[in-house]
């Protein structure tokens, strides 16, 4: 009789990386159906060529590099999930094509793959993109005119922060949170990410602290600072906290386990730090939106945060008094 | 008849196998800012070189009369003698280029790439050899800058020496003629670089092997 | 009553009792084989050197292997007959140890016993050389010697007794059986242990899974000075020495240290009844209940002696329901591998787990995603995939910077890994590396000293084991009753 | 008063940051940046004869070049002036603070040629500020380094333990490192009007 010998322990959660990536897949579904359903056939090419590319991406570079083909752990289908999430669906889709190589090839292949990249692939891409062609990026998002009265179908804005001349904000809080607003594919349907987001939790793909932070710090902040164009009112900060990628960026990407802290309070002052971020840029900075550059700079943080904010350790406490 | 080949080895050194850029990575500043057009890369690298060669020569003549322990001024008082003159004559004769490479002229003092030659090679060797070594280094900075130069227009603006090259419907990647854009693309040449001269070491590696 | 618990930690197979159900409501049965092979390495320290020869015959209780040194324990014979051979066996550790096979004749005679009768009454000073007399290890898997356990340097105090009840290990349901069916036995050998060191509390600490054993536990605890029932929440590893201690008194065990210095001696509940067993029968420890199984026919929880061979346990279950892919001597999270079923019983095997062929496959690892899983499971606080990260590039020193040397190889780490690295096993391999050193740089040094003035002003540095026994022995009388 | 000396602050750390915006400083900003604790004290020593150097080369250029009416001997002066400070400084620290010298001191003559400290000289000559904010020019500017560097010193920390191909490692992957920084920097773009 042969038996097999290891170290302990002997089992597993049945929790493996590739379930978790398909889990996140699965919870940005009702995000991504929400947008195709919006912004209609544009959005589903453009996340399919997203999707497409990165996965590709990710395959030729391990088959050149000859490394161990790992596209099936399906982290660069998030990858690429996400990143056409982010895009306008005015943008072209060599747009998508291009944003996704980069964030498989340069910002994730380059540092070593999965698990060594220390900025999230497919905002770093969003912001690269964003710098290379804004007019892709930031022009019209097309939306189905039924949803708009008359005079509002010519907005050219990517998110409704933009709408600076607009004389007062033009979308209520319900349309806000159904998403019937101009904006990326992903972030415009509130409703469809707070299923993702239950979804993430129920399954323990993620914890709630960095996204509840992180919206509540947006929210505070904006409750004390106000906007580039309204006044500092509680109305504003919930305008403040549903327009925009704050909700999708919480959820989905400041969670992204590879560049996000590790240590609870690490975590929250992370995602805190980010909310202020994201706060600063959208009532100073030229930029509209803040949520990619926010999360993108405090990943860079992170090792910083990991490394100073750590854990106390069992057993190592001040000299007890006898 | 040796020591015009050594000349020849000495000016060699600094394009290939010294390169300052990608080799040795001196000088980077210079070779992240003004390296947004081919045009702009070729006149730094210009500027450097006629300073390389003008204070290497300098350097190596004196060199006898430096004490060594007021040397690191003197070689910087030497140098910026002629980054004062590169200046000076840039602002006179191509005011447009002195005015987009702006602060980096100047700066050119506390390039390390000068530096370094000066001490390590002007101040033991004759002025012949200094002079090439310079040159040897200035050229190798200036093929490095305007190689990247050439690449960042291309992608950046479509073009290499302002003269279109991607044609009207290219839609430049503005990102690279940005900051991030010089970093980025210095960092990938570095690592394309560092793969081309190992593939090349591993094939003379292979080669001896096979005749011995 | 409030549960307690300690910080982070996980839940395996919370979802199916722990994997408990199999063996839980099945009561003890006793089981003797015609067999049974003695290992003489019962403890950590020094193994016992056998002490009879071929051919010898032996009653039940008879000492067969002589304790060497004060690191080690007496180990007696479990079955009455004939001696067949002394010859060694593969351990479960690495090497090989001495064993005396001996032929039950299953006359169960025993030798002449010596009991001091009430625990109550019983001179206190008695206590602790019965227990070392009867060969009493901690039952709960770490086997360290229960006397030594009770006997510390001057200075040190103790004023709490744990006694861990917690069983937090899947699969076993041994401690639960002993704390249904044997709850006073329990309660004496605590209280045996408290009157021995004068001790005026003590706690048993019940995870609050097994509701009917703290019921028990309480109705046997009742009436008795100084004695409490504390549930615990359900959560691994509660029953860890260091997590038990943090759950029940709200301290810690300072690094390197022992729960001495946090004034507690935490004792396993098998251990407590083998010292009510020592003390009011005066019977050496010959038998154990050992829960057996995994991929068996008939789960069951034994009452096994000492020695009996896993194939014969097996047997006794009604062998296996398919072909045997690993057998796991102790729980699931920190059992070790036995390499066949010849394996004999130790007197810490609380249960054997029985692996399929599928389930016993090791995975391969895939690269590490920050989830941070590892660090929200380690009980200590520790990061464990920076340590990993260290050791697999064999950085000792950078992963004893990371405090490797605080894990305590609970295996949480690695069980929530969803890259499923190898996490538990490095770490082992960092500690037994860095020990391995320190306890070769002290004996270097120790050689040089020696060499140079021979006096012994030397022995400041600490870390090995046998050094700790060394000190132990010299404040021996000191400590015993402080 | 307050505001603008924040908004300038604001303006010198984040969005004309010299090392992501102004390419100043690179060398060191490369070669120091392998460690948290030695970039901090890189940091610290740069901000240290930043400050002092944009103070005494605005008095020597408008003390002394301006009425001179030699200003083209602005370089060289100032090089003269920061070697001399750098020096000065070395030897002051040894003396009256051991400590911060065997923290800083094996940083100090490389800033001679850290191209940030001349640079923030000849910026503020070219900008015409004033003395106050050629000082202030030179501690923010100074500062925005440091916290390029420490956060650079951290993601190389973590790059360590990562499987970076042979070709891209050590300066490679910093630069890309630093490259996508700047992006996520440029977000801070038009802070300040």
């Amino acid at each position: 009789m042969s038996l097999r010998i290891s170290t302990a322990p002997h089992m597993h959660n049945p929790l493996t990386t590739q379930r978790l990536m398909q889990y996140v897949c699965i919870a940005l579904l009702p995000t991504a159906a929400a947008g195709v359903y919006y912004f209609g056939m544009p959005a589903l090419t453009l996340l399919l060529v997203s999707m497409a590319s990165a996965v590709a991406a990710e395959f030729l570079w391990q088959k050149i590099a000859r490394q161990p083909v790992r596209i099936g752990d399906c982290s660069a289908l998030v990858t690429g999930l996400i990143l056409g999430l982010n895009l306008p669906a005015s943008a072209p889709w060599w747009i998508a094509m291009i944003g996704s190589a980069f964030a498989i090839l340069i910002v994730k292949q380059l540092f070593g793959g999965l698990g060594d990249n220390f900025l999230n692939p497919a905002l770093a891409a969003r912001a690269v993109l964003l710098a290379s062609w804004p007019a892709h990026m930031a022009s019209s998002a097309f939306v189905k005119l039924s949803f708009y009265r008359a005079g509002l179908d010519t907005l050219s804005s990517a998110t409704p922060l933009a709408s600076a001349a607009a004389p007062e904000y033009p979308y209520s809080l319900l349309q806000l949170f159904l998403g019937q607003t101009p904006g990326a594919i992903g972030e415009v349907c509130k409703v469809a990410i707070l299923l993702g987001f239950l979804f993430l939790l129920l399954t323990g793909t993620i914890q709630w602290r960095i996204p509840v932070v992180m919206v509540g710090s947006v929210f505070v902040w904006t409750l004390l600072l106000g906007t580039k164009m309204l006044d500092a009112s509680l109305n504003t900060a919930l305008t403040a906290v549903l327009s925009g990628g704050v909700l999708f960026g919480a959820v989905f990407m400041a969670t992204d386990y590879v560049t996000s802290p590790i240590t609870p309070f690490a975590q929250t002052v992370y995602a805190f730090l980010i909310g202020l971020i994201i706060v600063v840029i959208r009532k100073f900075g030229i930029y509209p939106e803040g949520v990619t550059y926010a999360i993108l700079l405090m990943n860079i943080a992170t090792p910083l945060l990991d490394r100073f904010l750590p854990q106390k350790i069992y057993g190592h406490l001040k000299k007890e008094a006898k | 008849m040796s020591e015009k080949k050594s000349l020849g080895k000495v000016f060699y050194n600094g394009i290939i196998p010294e390169n300052p850029t990608f080799r040795l990575v001196l000088g980077t500043c210079p070779t992240l800012a003004v390296t947004t057009s081919a045009l702009n890369g070729l006149g730094m690298g210009a500027a450097a070189t006629f300073v390389l060669v003008c204070s290497n020569i300098a350097i190596s003549l004196l060199r006898k009369f430096i004490p060594d322990q007021v040397r690191i001024p003197a070689f910087i008082v030497v140098i910026c003698t002629f980054v004062t003159m590169v200046q000076l004559l840039m602002q006179a004769f191509v005011p447009s280029l002195y005015e987009s490479l702006g602060i980096f002229i100047p700066l050119i003092v506390v390039n390390c790439i000068i530096l370094a030659r000066a001490e390590a090679f002007a101040s033991k060797n004759a002025p012949l050899a200094s002079a090439a070594d310079g040159l040897g280094m200035g050229v190798g900075f200036t093929l490095a800058l305007t190689l990247m130069g050439s690449i960042r227009e291309l992608i950046g603006s479509g073009s290499v020496f302002g003269l279109s090259v991607l044609g009207e419907s290219y839609e430049p990647m503005i990102l690279i003629v940005l900051a991030s854009g010089g970093f980025l693309t210095f960092g990938l040449l570095l690592g394309v670089f560092n793969l081309i001269v190992k593939k090349i070491e591993k094939k003379k590696a292979l080669k001896e092997v096979q005749a011995a | 009553m409030q549960t307690k618990t300690f910080r982070r930690g996980i839940h395996p197979l919370h979802h199916m009792h722990e994997g408990k159900g199999p063996t839980r409501d099945l009561k003890t049965r006793e089981y003797v084989s015609d067999t049974v092979v003695i290992s003489m390495a019962m403890n950590i320290g020094a193994p016992a050197k056998p002490c009879v020869k071929k051919g010898d015959h032996v009653d039940i209780g008879q000492v067969i292997g002589e304790a060497q040194g004060f690191m080690s324990v007496p180990v007696h014979a479990s079955v009455s007959g004939e001696v067949v051979s002394v010859d060694s066996i593969p351990s479960l550790g690495a090497g090989n140890v001495q064993a005396v096979t001996i032929k039950n004749d299953f006359s169960d005679t025993w030798v002449e016993l010596h009991p001091l009768g009430n625990v109550e009454k019983v001179d206190p000073k008695a206590v602790i050389p019965a227990i070392q007399a009867a060969g009493i290890t901690g039952m709960g898997g770490a086997s360290f010697p229960t006397h030594v356990k009770l006997t510390f340097q001057a200075g040190k105090t103790c004023d709490t007794i744990i006694v861990n009840g917690a069983e937090c290990e899947t699969h076993l349901t041994a401690d639960f059986r002993l704390m249904l069916e044997h709850s006073t036995r329990i309660v004496d050998g605590l209280r045996a242990v408290m009157r021995a060191l004068n001790v005026k509390k003590g706690v048993i600490g019940i995870e609050d899974n097994k509701p009917e054993a703290i019921e028990a536990m309480q109705k046997a605890a009742q009436g008795r000075e100084g004695v409490s029932i504390q549930p615990l929440k359900t959560k691994y590893p509660q029953g860890g020495e260091k997590q038990l201690i943090e759950a029940i008194t709200g301290r810690q065990v300072p690094s390197g240290g022992l729960p001495i210095d946090a004034h507690v001696v935490v004792l396993n509940v098998g251990t407590c009844a083998a010292i009510a067993d020592a003390v009011i029968d005066g019977k050496p420890l010959i038998s154990r209940i050992c829960t057996v199984t995994g991929a068996v026919r008939k789960p069951a929880n034994l009452l096994l002696r000492i020695g009996t061979i896993t194939e014969d346990v097996i047997g006794e279950c009604g062998g296996y329901s398919e072909t045997p892919g690993k057998i796991v001597f102790g729980g699931m999270m920190t059992g070790i591998c036995a390499p066949n079923d010849q394996m004999p019983i130790f007197k810490s095997t609380n249960g054997i787990v029985v692996l399929g062929d599928k389930e016993s496959r090791s995975k391969d690892e895939s690269p590490c995603i920050h989830c941070g899983r590892c660090v929200a499971a380690c009980p200590i606080g520790l990061n464990p995939y920076q340590i990993k990260v260290a050791a697999d590039k064999s950085d000792f020193a950078t992963a004893e910077k990371l405090h490797v040397m605080d894990c305590i190889l609970c295996g949480s780490c690695a069980y929530q890994c969803p890259s499923r690295r190898w996490l538990t096993p490095s770490f082992k391999f960092c500690k037994d590396h860095i020990t391995a050193e320190a306890k070769a740089k002290a004996a270097a040094a120790k050689e040089r000293a020696s060499a140079g003035l021979s006096n012994a002003s030397d022995s400041k540095d600490k870390g090995s084991k046998e050094k700790q026994s060394a000190d132990h022995a010299s404040n021996k009388e000191g400590g015993a009753n402080k | 008063m307050t505001m603008n000396v924040l908004l300038f602050m604001v303006s010198c750390i984040l969005t004309h940051n010299f090392i992501f915006s102004r390419f100043l400083g690179c060398c060191p900003f490369l070669g120091v940046s392998s460690k948290v604790e030695t970039s901090v004290s890189m940091g610290l020593a740069v901000t240290f004869v930043m400050t002092i150097a944009s103070l005494f080369c605005w008095l020597i250029y408008h003390l002394l070049l301006v009425p001179l009416d030699i200003t083209y001997m602005s370089t060289i002066s100032f090089i003269l002036v920061i070697a001399a400070l750098v020096q000065f400084v070395e030897m002051f620290l040894k003396k009256s603070s051991p400590t911060l010298y065997s923290a800083l001191g094996i940083y100090l003559p490389l800033i001679t040629t850290n191209c940030a400290v001349l640079g923030v000289a000849t910026l503020n000559m070219n900008e015409g500020y004033g003395l106050l904010q050629a000082v202030l020019n030179g501690t923010f500017s100074a500062l925005g380094f440091l916290l390029a560097i420490v956060l650079m010193a951290g993601v190389r920390e973590r790059l360590e333990t990562s499987h970076i191909p042979a070709c891209m490692k050590g300066f490679p992957i910093t630069l890309v490192s630093a490259g996508l920084m700047a992006v996520a920097f440029m977000g801070f773009q038009g802070l300040v009007p």
